[in-house]
C-alpha cells in the first residue's frame, strides 16, 4: 500500500542510491517537506470542523522536517542516532487493515488520518527495508533510527485514531 | 395452680367491656384501659390474682394526642407473668389518681413522673423535687422540652484551635462540617 | 442452699487469713505506657490513603465529637467519590465506643491500644486530633478496635432484584429486571450513609440522598419532587443511567454500591403518571415572558433545556427530524432496557409545561438555520451523535456490513430488514451489547436459535460495556470475544459476505493508558456471518448547518465549540448534549440545565439578537 | 470582742439533729446524700437526696439513634453496666422481631455474669469499709479488676463494655479466651475461701451486720424491693430463673437465699451468688464451644434503622435486683421513649428511707452498702 503514499513511490531507489549521511538526510528532508506541503494545501479545502486535524498533521510533519534539518547540521550525528537506536520501536500492525482512501471530495476526518496513517507506514516500512539491507556501520544506523521515528508517528496517530473513531465513549 | 390462676384472669379479663386485654406471650399481658377503671383493674389484679409486684410505672408523653399514657407494670410472684396496664390521660391539666395505697413502690415512680413529665398525681405522699432540685423550667421529659436547644442557648462550645488545624487554614483548608451541623 | 449459714456466728481469728499475704510480692505498675488488649478500644488512627471522606463517621458519632476537616493536597475526586476531607476527634467528647470503627464504609479508622495519652502542654487544643496513620502526636501504637467481619455495619450486600430468567427472555422485547418492591426498595434504600458521594459525582448532581432518605421513609412522592429538582429524565435515568453515582457510592468501596439507580426506578414507577405531573410542574412560572426558542433535536439534552426553559414561562418548540421524540433514549436503547411507554411517561411530563414538540421536521432541509434564526430568540442544538463510524477495513464497504446505530433505528421504527442467521458485531461498548441482543432476540423468535458473535478490541479487563451487559448477554447466548482486532470482511467469489477476519490482540494500551494495539498475525480467525455490524464510535450530522455557518462556527478538534454553558462561538446558538461532551444520558440532562441556564441569562439581560 | 452582728448559734430545743450525711462521705457511693434527723444517734427520719448526678439519660436518648443508645445505656450503672446493654438491646430485638443467634446468647450470658461477679466483688468490698474494714474492700477491687482485665479482652473496654448491639454482640471472642476465663475462675474459687475468713465469716463483721436494716419478706414484697436484697428474706424469685431470658433457661444454678432480711444476710446471698456465677460461667465455658456461627444476625444500616412501631418491657437480673426498661417505638429511627427501671431506685430511695428509722447514725452507710444501691440507677 506504500505505492498510495504521495512522494514514496520512487524514493526507495533514490535513497538507495545515496552514499553519504548528508545525502540521506537530504532526500529524507525532502520528502517530509513534501508532506507537510501537501497537508498544508488540503486545510482549505476540508470543512471547518475538520481542520484542526489536517492543521495538526501539517505542523507534525514540519517537526519531522526540522528534525532532518538539525540533524543535519549536527556534527555528532553518529553518536546520537547511536544512542537513539538503542530500543527498536516495535510496529503494532493496526493500521494495516484500514483501507486507503482515495482522498476525493469527501474527506472526512477519518479518511485524513488513515491516509496519514497509510504514509507514516510506507515511510517507516521503507527506512526498516533500507536499514535491513545496508551494512552495519553509521548509515545502516541511520535508516534504523528513521524507521523507529516513523514507527513512532504511526503510533501517535494510531491512538489518536482509536480516540476519535473508536470510542465514542461506550454509549448508553 | 399458676396455670389455672392466668387461664382464669385471661377469661374474666377478656370478658370486661372496657379493657383491651392482649396476652403478648405466656409471661406477659398487654391491657387497655380507662383512667377511672384502672386503680379497680390494678386491686383486681393485686388482691385476687396475685400480682402483687408493682415493677414500675412509665409515662410517655403522646403530644400530638395531646395524652400522656401511663403504663403500670405489675408481676405475680405467683403465676409468673407481667401484666402492663396501658391507660392514658389529658395531657391538660395532667393530674391522675396515685396508687400508693395499693402498691407502696408506687410513690417513687409517681414523684418521678411528676418531676419529669408534670403530671400530678393526687394522694401520692411526696410530690416534692427529687432530682432537679433547682430546676424551675418545665418538666423535661415532656416532648416540647428540646433537651438540646437549651444546652445550645445555655452553655458554649469549647473552639479549639491547634496548630495543625491553624497550618491546615494557612493552606486554604479548614472546617468543613461540625458535628452540630450533622446532628 | 447457700455456702453460709446465717446462723454461722463467724471467727475472730478468721481476719488473720490476711497476714499470710505478708510474704507475697507487692504489685507494681511499670512507668512505661502499659500496651493494651488486642481489641482495646484506645485512640483513633486513620489511614488516610484509604479513607475517602465520607463523614459516615461523623454521623454516627453518638457524642458530636468529629469534625470534619478539609485538607488541601489530598486527592479530591467526586468522579471517583473521594472527597479531600478527614474526621479531626474531639476527645472532650469522644466516649470510644468504636462506632466509627464499625461503620466506617473503607474501613480506614481504627482504635489504638494506647491506654493513657497525656500531652505535656495543658492546653484544651492538644486533645483536637486529626487522627492520621501516625498515631496521636506521632505515638503510634499498635492497633486495637479494627473492623472485622462479624462487627461490620455496613450492609455490603445489595438486596436481590428478580428478573426474567434468560430463556423467558431471550426471544421477546420485554422488560428484563422487575423493579425493586416497596420492601426491598425500603432495605435497599436503609443501606445508604447519606454521605453524598452520589450527589457529587452525577453530571446533574441529582439530589440522590435526599431521594434515598424520602425512601426509605416511604415517601416516594416526596422521593420524585427531589428527582424532579433536577432532572426530567427520571423514568429513563431510573433504567439506563450511567449512574456514576454507584461507582463513587462509599458502600462500594468495600461492597455492593447502593442501588441508586433502581431506587430511582422505583419511585418513579411508585407515583402516578398524572401525580408525577404535578410535582414536576410545582414552581412554574404563572406568566408568560413572550420569548421563543427553538431546539433541535429531542433527546435528553434538547428536551431538558425545553424543560426548564419552558417552566420559566418561556415558548419552547422542539424540532424532531424521526417520527417520535426521545432522540437516542427511542431509537439507540432496545426496548428490553427502556420500555418506550416509560419514556413517553418522561416525555409527557415535559410536554405538560408547555413544551411544544414537532416530529418529522428536518432542519437544514425542511427549514433552515437562517429560519430558525430569525424566527426565535434563541436556538439549541443538540442532535446528538447518530451516525455509525466505520472501521473501513478492507471489505467494510459490502451492503451487509452495516452500522449498530441504523439498525438500532429500523429496530424501534419497525422497519424491516433481513435477520440474518449468523452476525458479527464490532465493537465492545454498550451499544454493541444492544445490538447483538436485539438480534438474538431476533434470532431466536425467528429462527429459534442464536448465532451472534461480539468481537471486542479491548480485553475483558479494560472492557467498555458494563458488566451486567455482558453477563446477560451471553445468558441469552451472545459469544463474545475479547481482544479481537478486525482485519477483514471476507468476501466470496459470489459477492456474498462470509463474516470477519479478526487478529488476536496482546496489548492494547500504552504505559499511558493511551491505545496501542499490538496484534499477534499468527492469531487470525475467521467469524462467520451473513452480516457484519460495526458498533464503534459514533458521530454528528452536521450538514444541517449548511456550509456557511460551518464556516462561521469555531469548533474544537472536530466538535463544535461551545463553553460549558453551551454558548457556541455565534450569539444566537447553544449547543448541548452528546454532540458536545459525548454519548450519556445523564450528562445530556446536565447539559440541557446549564444550557437553559445560560440562555434565561441571556434573556433576561435583554441582549435580544433578532435585530 | 465579740462583732455587733454576732448571734449565738440557738441550741435546738431537744437532742434533736438534722445532719445531711453525704455526698462527700466516704461511706457512701457516688454523689448521694440523706437528710437524717437524728435524736442522739438515733436515727428519726432521713431523706434521700439524689444529688447532681442526674445526666437525663431517658430524654438523651430520644434525641439519638437506637444504636447509638448503646454507648450510653452502660453508664447508667458504673458497678455493674452490662446488663444495661443487655436489656436495651433485648427492648429493641424484640420491637424488630429479631432472633439472635445461639452463640450470642451464650456470650451475652457470659457477660452478664462476668459482670455481676465484678459488681458482688465491689459490693462486699464496700461494705466492708463501711465497717471499719478496709482490707476486704481492697481485695475485692483488686481482684475485679482481674475480671476487667478479661472484658478489655473480651470487649475493648475495661468498664463500659459497650459489647452488646441489637442483635448480638459486636464481635465473636478471641482466640484462648476461655482458658483465659477459666483461669481466672480458678482463682477467684480459690479466693472464696480467702474472702470468707477475711470478712464473710469473720465474728466482727457478723456481729456488726446481724440485725441491721432488716425487713421481713412481707415488708420486702410490700415495698417492691428485688434481687439479692429480696432473696436475703427467704424469697427464692430470680428474674433469670422464673422469668428467664437468653439462655438462663439450659443452664443449671441455684436461686439462694437467706432467712434474715438484715444487712448480714444480704451480703451472704451475694457471698453465695460468687459461687454461683462460677458455677455458671463454667458452663458457659463448657458449652460455648460447641455453638458455632455468627456472634449477631444481620441489622439494618445504624443510619437508618427505624423500628416498628410498639413498646416493650423488657427485664434481667442485675446484681442489685430487676433491672427494666421500657421502650416505646413510634416507627421512627430513635426512641421515642425509653423508661429505665433502675433495679436500686427502690431500695435506694423509699426502702432505705425506712430501713433508716430506728437505726443508729453509723448504720446508716452500712445499710445502704448492703443494699447496694447505686445512685445513678436513681437518677439516671
Amino acid at each position: 500500500m506504500s505505492e498510495h503514499a504521495e512522494g514514496h513511490s520512487a524514493s526507495y531507489e533514490r535513497i538507495k542510491s545515496k552514499k553519504s549521511l548528508a545525502e540521506i538526510l537530504e532526500v529524507a528532508t525532502s520528502f517530509e517537506q513534501k508532506a507537510f506541503e501537501f497537508y498544508t494545501d488540503l486545510i482549505p479545502k476540508v470543512s471547518k470542523n475538520l481542520r484542526w486535524l489536517v492543521e495538526e498533521l501539517a505542523v507534525e510533519e514540519q517537526e519531522h522536517f526540522a528534525l532532518f534539518t538539525n540533524l543535519a547540521k549536527d556534527p555528532s550525528i553518529e553518536e546520537q542516532v547511536k544512542q537513539q537506536i538503542q530500543t527498536p520501536v516495535e510496529d503494532r500492525r493496526f493500521s494495516d487493515y484500514i483501507q486507503l482512501p482515495d482522498l476525493g471530495d469527501n474527506i472526512d476526518d477519518q479518511a485524513i488520518l488513515q491516509y496519514a496513517m497509510g504514509r507514516e507506514d510506507a515511510a517507516m516500512k521503507q527506512y526498516r527495508e533500507l536499514s535491513d539491507t545496508t551494512e552495519p556501520g553509521a548509515i545502516h544506523d541511520l535508516f534504523e533510527f528513521l524507521a523507529n521515528e516513523e514507527t513512532k508517528h504511526k503510533q501517535e496517530l494510531e491512538k489518536l485514531y482509536y480516540e476519535l473513531i473508536h470510542s465514542g465513549g461506550p454509549g448508553n | 395452680m399458676s396455670k389455672e390462676l392466668n387461664l382464669w384472669l385471661d377469661d374474666l379479663l377478656k370478658d370486661i367491656k372496657i379493657i383491651q386485654f392482649k396476652r403478648k406471650n405466656s409471661r406477659r399481658v398487654r391491657i387497655d384501659i380507662a383512667p377511672e377503671a384502672l386503680p379497680a383493674l390494678l386491686e383486681l389484679l393485686q388482691g385476687r390474682a396475685s400480682y402483687v409486684h408493682l415493677s414500675a410505672i412509665s409515662c410517655v408523653d403522646w403530644i400530638e394526642e395531646n395524652e400522656f399514657e401511663l403504663v403500670y407494670h405489675v408481676w405475680s410472684y405467683e403465676t409468673n407473668s407481667l401484666v402492663s396496664a396501658h391507660t392514658r390521660i389529658s395531657r391538660e391539666p395532667g393530674v391522675y389518681l396515685s396508687v400508693y395505697d395499693l402498691y407502696t413502690p408506687a410513690a417513687f415512680f409517681e414523684r418521678d413522673i411528676h418531676e419529669m413529665f408534670g403530671v400530678y398525681f393526687e394522694g401520692s405522699p411526696d410530690m416534692e423535687k427529687f432530682i432537679l432540685t433547682e430546676w424551675n423550667g418545665p418538666p423535661p421529659m415532656r416532648k416540647d422540652f428540646d433537651s438540646e436547644a437549651f444546652v445550645n442557648q445555655t452553655f458554649n462550645w469549647e473552639e479549639y484551635h491547634p496548630q495543625w488545624l491553624k497550618d491546615i487554614e494557612a493552606e486554604g483548608g479548614g472546617i468543613t462540617t461540625r458535628p452540630e451541623d450533622v446532628r | 442452699m447457700s455456702d453460709i449459714s446465717y446462723k454461722d456466728k463467724g471467727s475472730i481469728l478468721g481476719p488473720f487469713k490476711s497476714l499470710s499475704f505478708f510474704s507475697r510480692k507487692p504489685v507494681t505498675e511499670p512507668f512505661e505506657p502499659r500496651i493494651a488488649a488486642d481489641n482495646y478500644r484506645g485512640f483513633h488512627v486513620n489511614d488516610w490513603d484509604v479513607c475517602i471522606g465520607c463523614s459516615t463517621c461523623q454521623k454516627v458519632c453518638d457524642n458530636a465529637a468529629i469534625t470534619m476537616i478539609k485538607i488541601p493536597g489530598l486527592p479530591d475526586d467526586p468522579v471517583m467519590g473521594i472527597r479531600n476531607e478527614r474526621p479531626a476527634i474531639d476527645y472532650g467528647r469522644c466516649c470510644w465506643c468504636g462506632l466509627c470503627v464499625d461503620i466506617c464504609p473503607t474501613s480506614s479508622i481504627s482504635l489504638t491500644q494506647e491506654y493513657v495519652h497525656t500531652c505535656r502542654e495543658n492546653e484544651l487544643d492538644s486533645y483536637f486530633i486529626l487522627p492520621d496513620p501516625n498515631g496521636m502526636h506521632n505515638k503510634l501504637f499498635p492497633k486495637g478496635w479494627s473492623k472485622t467481619g462479624d462487627a461490620d455495619l455496613v450492609d455490603l450486600e445489595r438486596q436481590p432484584m428478580a428478573e426474567m430468567e434468560p430463556q423467558s427472555r431471550s426471544d421477546n422485547f420485554d422488560e428484563i429486571v422487575d423493579g425493586f418492591t416497596k420492601q426491598q426498595a425500603i432495605i435497599e434504600a436503609s443501606r445508604c450513609v447519606q454521605c453524598g458521594m452520589c450527589h457529587d459525582s452525577c453530571p446533574t448532581n441529582m439530589h440522590a440522598p435526599e431521594y434515598i432518605r424520602a425512601i426509605w421513609e416511604g415517601d416516594a412522592e416526596e422521593a420524585v419532587r427531589q428527582m424532579y429538582r433536577t432532572n426530567p429524565f427520571s423514568h429513563v435515568c431510573g433504567r439506563v443511567c450511567t449512574h456514576r453515582c454507584e461507582t463513587a457510592c462509599s458502600i462500594g468501596r468495600r461492597g455492593d454500591p447502593v442501588a441508586i439507580r433502581w431506587l430511582k426506578r422505583y419511585a418513579m414507577d411508585a407515583v402516578s403518571d398524572e401525580r408525577v405531573r404535578e410535582i414536576a410542574a410545582e414552581g412554574k412560572a404563572d406568566f408568560v415572558s413572550g420569548k421563543k426558542i427553538a431546539i433541535i433535536g429531542s433527546g435528553p439534552a434538547g428536551l431538558t433545556t425545553a424543560f426548564d426553559l419552558a417552566k420559566n414561562g418561556h415558548a419552547v418548540t422542539v424540532y424532531e427530524a424521526l417520527h417520535k421524540p426521545g432522540g437516542m433514549t427511542r431509537y439507540g436503547i432496545p426496548e428490553y432496557r427502556l420500555p418506550y411507554d416509560r419514556l413517553d411517561a418522561d416525555i409527557d411530563v415535559i410536554k405538560s409545561v408547555g413544551v411544544r414538540i414537532e416530529c418529522n421536521v428536518r432542519i437544514g432541509s425542511d427549514i433552515t438555520m437562517e429560519q430558525l434564526r430569525q424566527d426565535f430568540d434563541a436556538v439549541v442544538v443538540a442532535i446528538g451523535l447518530q451516525q455509525g463510524r466505520s472501521t473501513r477495513i478492507p471489505g467494510s464497504d459490502h451492503e451487509q456490513v452495516r452500522a449498530s446505530v441504523d439498525l438500532l433505528r429500523m429496530i424501534t421504527a419497525g422497519e424491516s430488514f433481513d435477520v440474518p442467521e449468523s452476525v458479527v458485531v464490532i465493537g465492545g461498548g454498550n451499544v454493541a451489547m444492544d445490538i447483538a441482543r436485539s438480534l438474538a432476540r431476533m434470532q431466536k423468535s425467528q429462527y429459534g436459535k442464536v448465532a451472534v458473535t461480539v468481537s471486542a478490541l479491548e480485553d475483558f479487563d479494560h472492557f467498555l460495556a458494563d458488566p451486567e451487559e455482558v453477563k446477560e448477554a451471553r445468558e441469552e447466548g451472545v459469544v463474545i470475544l475479547d481482544s479481537r482486532g478486525p482485519k477483514e470482511c471476507v468476501i466470496d467469489k459470489n459477492g456474498k459476505l462470509e463474516g470477519l477476519t479478526t487478529l488476536g490482540v496482546i496489548s492494547i494500551f500504552d504505559d499511558d493508558g493511551r491505545f496501542a494495539p499490538s496484534y499477534d498475525e499468527v492469531d487470525e480467525q475467521l467469524h462467520h456471518g451473513g452480516m457484519v455490524i460495526e458498533s464503534i464510535g459514533q458521530m454528528s450530522d452536521i450538514s444541517l448547518f449548511g456550509e456557511e455557518l460551518t464556516e462561521e462556527l469555531e469548533w474544537n478538534r472536530g466538535r463544535l465549540q461551545a463553553d460549558e454553558d453551551g454558548v457556541t462561538s455565534v450569539s444566537w446558538l447553544w449547543s448541548a448534549g452528546d454532540m458536545v461532551h459525548g454519548p450519556d444520558v445523564v450528562h445530556a440532562v446536565a447539559d440541557g440545565h446549564r444550557v437553559a441556564a445560560s440562555i434565561e441569562t441571556y434573556l433576561n439581560e435583554g441582549s435580544s439578537n433578532n435585530e | 470582742m465579740r462583732p455587733e452582728n454576732y448571734e449565738a448559734i440557738k441550741q435546738p430545743p431537744s437532742n434533736e439533729f438534722e445532719l445531711n450525711f453525704g455526698p462527700n462521705h466516704p461511706g457512701i457511693e457516688g454523689n448521694y446524700a440523706f437528710r437524717v434527723k437524728l435524736n442522739g444517734d438515733e436515727v428519726l427520719s432521713a431523706r434521700a437526696d439524689a444529688g447532681y448526678l442526674h445526666r437525663g439519660f431517658e430524654k438523651l436518648m430520644e434525641g439519638r439513634l437506637w444504636i447509638q443508645n448503646i454507648a450510653l445505656v452502660p453508664r447508667i450503672c458504673v458497678p455493674d453496666p452490662v446488663p444495661m446493654e443487655v436489656c436495651y438491646s433485648l427492648a429493641i430485638e424484640e420491637l424488630c422481631g429479631l432472633e439472635i443467634p445461639e452463640r450470642a446468647q451464650w456470650l451475652r450470658v457470659m457477660q452478664l455474669e462476668m459482670s455481676r461477679l465484678a459488681a458482688h466483688l465491689f459490693a462486699f468490698g464496700g461494705h466492708a469499709a463501711t465497717t471499719g474494714m478496709y482490707t476486704p474492700m481492697f481485695w475485692g477491687v483488686a481482684d475485679r479488676d482481674l475480671i476487667l482485665d478479661r472484658f478489655e479482652e473480651l470487649t475493648g473496654g475495661r468498664v463500659y463494655s459497650i459489647y452488646n448491639i441489637p442483635g448480638g454482640v459486636r464481635r465473636d471472642m478471641p482466640d484462648g479466651f476461655l482458658d483465659r476465663l477459666g483461669a481466672l475462675l480458678d482463682y477467684l474459687d480459690s479466693r472464696l475461701p480467702d474472702y470468707d475468713s477475711l470478712f464473710f465469716r469473720n465474728q466482727v463483721f457478723i456481729r456488726r451486720a446481724r440485725d441491721v436494716g432488716a425487713m421481713t419478706q412481707e415488708q420486702a414484697l410490700k415495698w417492691g424491693v428485688t434481687g439479692p436484697n429480696l432473696r436475703a428474706t427467704g424469697l427464692a424469685f430470680d428474674v433469670r430463673r422464673d422469668d428467664p431470658y437468653l439462655a438462663y433457661e439450659k443452664i443449671d444454678f441455684d436461686v439462694v437465699t437467706q432467712p434474715g432480711g438484715d444487712a448480714l444476710s444480704r451480703n451472704l446471698v451475694r457471698r453465695a451468688e460468687l459461687k454461683q456465677s462460677i458455677r455458671i460461667l463454667r458452663q458457659v465455658i463448657k458449652h460455648l464451644p460447641s455453638v458455632k456461627g455468627a456472634v449477631r444476625c444481620p441489622i439494618p444500616n445504624p443510619l437508618a434503622w427505624n423500628v416498628p412501631a410498639g413498646e416493650t418491657y423488657t427485664r434481667v437480673e442485675s446484681s442489685k435486683g430487676e433491672l427494666a426498661y421500657y421502650v416505646v417505638s413510634n416507627g421512627g429511627d430513635k426512641p421515642y421513649r425509653v423508661h429505665v427501671r433502675g433495679p436500686s431506685s427502690m431500695h435506694a430511695v423509699q426502702v432505705l428511707e425506712k430501713l433508716a428509722v430506728g437505726s443508729r447514725l453509723e448504720d446508716i452507710a452500712q445499710i445502704m452498702f448492703s443494699l447496694d444501691a447505686c445512685p445513678p440507677e436513681v437518677d439516671r
